[in-house]
């Protein structure tokens, strides 16, 4: 299950849903991204972070992210998955992204969550922007979320 | 027509998110797309040449620039995805 | 924090926990291990389970965890970890084992857990008995966890 | 005297779960003592003959069979281990 959303998540509902939806799972694996207080980008400084916006493409997001989804299903054989990604004005210290994934060993449940992590970092249309002293800028994509999707190229 | 979006820094950059134009004569492709409207839009010039990467989608999917348009494609301009 | 506990334990407290002592985490990954309904161990069929019984050798448990945790901390300077196992008697459906962990960015965190995960089977003096149709039999360790810390060998 | 520990199906096998024993003449070493304990208890030849693995710790930490022994030591027997 997809959602994107300006509101924040419960990731103890969250779990108690894919510990249900699941059945007979042996392993539980979630991922929830935070919005940093400090920003610490390559050469550039480090800055604090007053806030951040999440800008997002409808329609193509959930598109994006479905197609990402459905291949780790189909990877791993997943008994269940969910991922939540919220948009809008966020501040440090809020979440901003859940994946959750379920499956009958632990390898498998892994491996789907850093997939789809990997994935929707370089697929999904979601781009941030942020405010700190030194004025309002778009934030770069990273050298490691590119080469994070090679490393799933032979597999 | 065509409907083309822009997001991000390429939308601040236009000072516009979208818009809907005929797909001109002799525009078969995203390349000639891009040729087209830096012709006619200083400001779309000005975002091809100042980013490094500008990523196109057609129907909400990502193409290569040699993809082939078609009437009512929603078209779409934004920089590398930075989300999660 | 490690613990070796009959009780059960509730994630989004653990998380709220992993959360509030990381500081300025930007990743947080957890791993819950459950006890499954069906037991499908090699070429013996697969048979419900009814209960399970997790035996441990006090003291060194914690004392392996806590090698298998220290370990992971300096490899991946994570900003919090935690270990949760479970001992005594287990239902079907029961958590039997957490593992969060939190770090700056999502790399770190996931192959923290995951290297927990598979040291802790491994290498924490946990055996587990479990009663099915058939009677009661000790679980024999699985090939797929031995070859699981071979992957960590180069690293 | 030397701690001896016994675990899992190896303790249901020799029907007890600890001993305390003197560290017998001529035994300075792991493999050593494992002789030992085969020679004067015909369980404990049967838990060697009868398990593919037999793991061993000496003061908590498992060690290799060469492992050199000293008074005082906390010695443990047990199958590879299946928690998680």
């Amino acid at each position: 299950m997809i959602s994107v959303q300006a509101d924040d998540f419960d990731i103890a509902h969250e779990y108690e849903l894919i510990r249900k939806r699941a059945g007979d799972a042996g392993a539980i694996v979630t991922f929830t991204g935070l919005v940093r207080e400090v920003y610490d980008h390559g050469e550039t400084e480090s800055e604090k972070i007053q806030s951040l916006f999440l800008e997002h493409y409808p329609g193509m997001t959930e598109k994006s992210l479905q197609s990402i989804v459905d291949t780790a299903n189909e990877k791993w054989s997943l008994l269940d998955t969910r991922v939540i990604h919220r948009v809008g004005a966020l501040n440090p210290n809020d979440q901003i992204v859940f994946v959750g994934t379920a499956s009958a060993h632990r390898q498998n449940a892994f491996d789907a969550a850093r997939f789809i992590m990997d994935f929707l970092k370089s697929e999904a249309p979601f781009w941030k922007r942020q405010a700190t002293e030194s004025g309002v800028e778009w934030i770069e994509s990273r050298q490691s979320d590119a080469d994070a999707i090679d490393t799933w190229k032979d597999s | 027509m065509i409907q083309i979006h822009y997001f991000a820094s390429i939308r601040e950059q236009l000072e516009k998110d979208k818009e809907q134009i005929s797909l001109p004569d002799g525009v078969a492709s995203i390349d000639e797309l891009i040729s087209h409207l830096q012709t006619t839009d200083p400001k779309f010039n000005a975002v091809i040449n100042t980013n490094n990467k500008v990523l196109v989608a057609v129907n909400q999917t990502v193409v290569d620039r040699s993809y082939k348009l078609s009437e009512n494609d929603e078209i779409a301009f934004f920089p590398p995805m930075t989300g999660g």
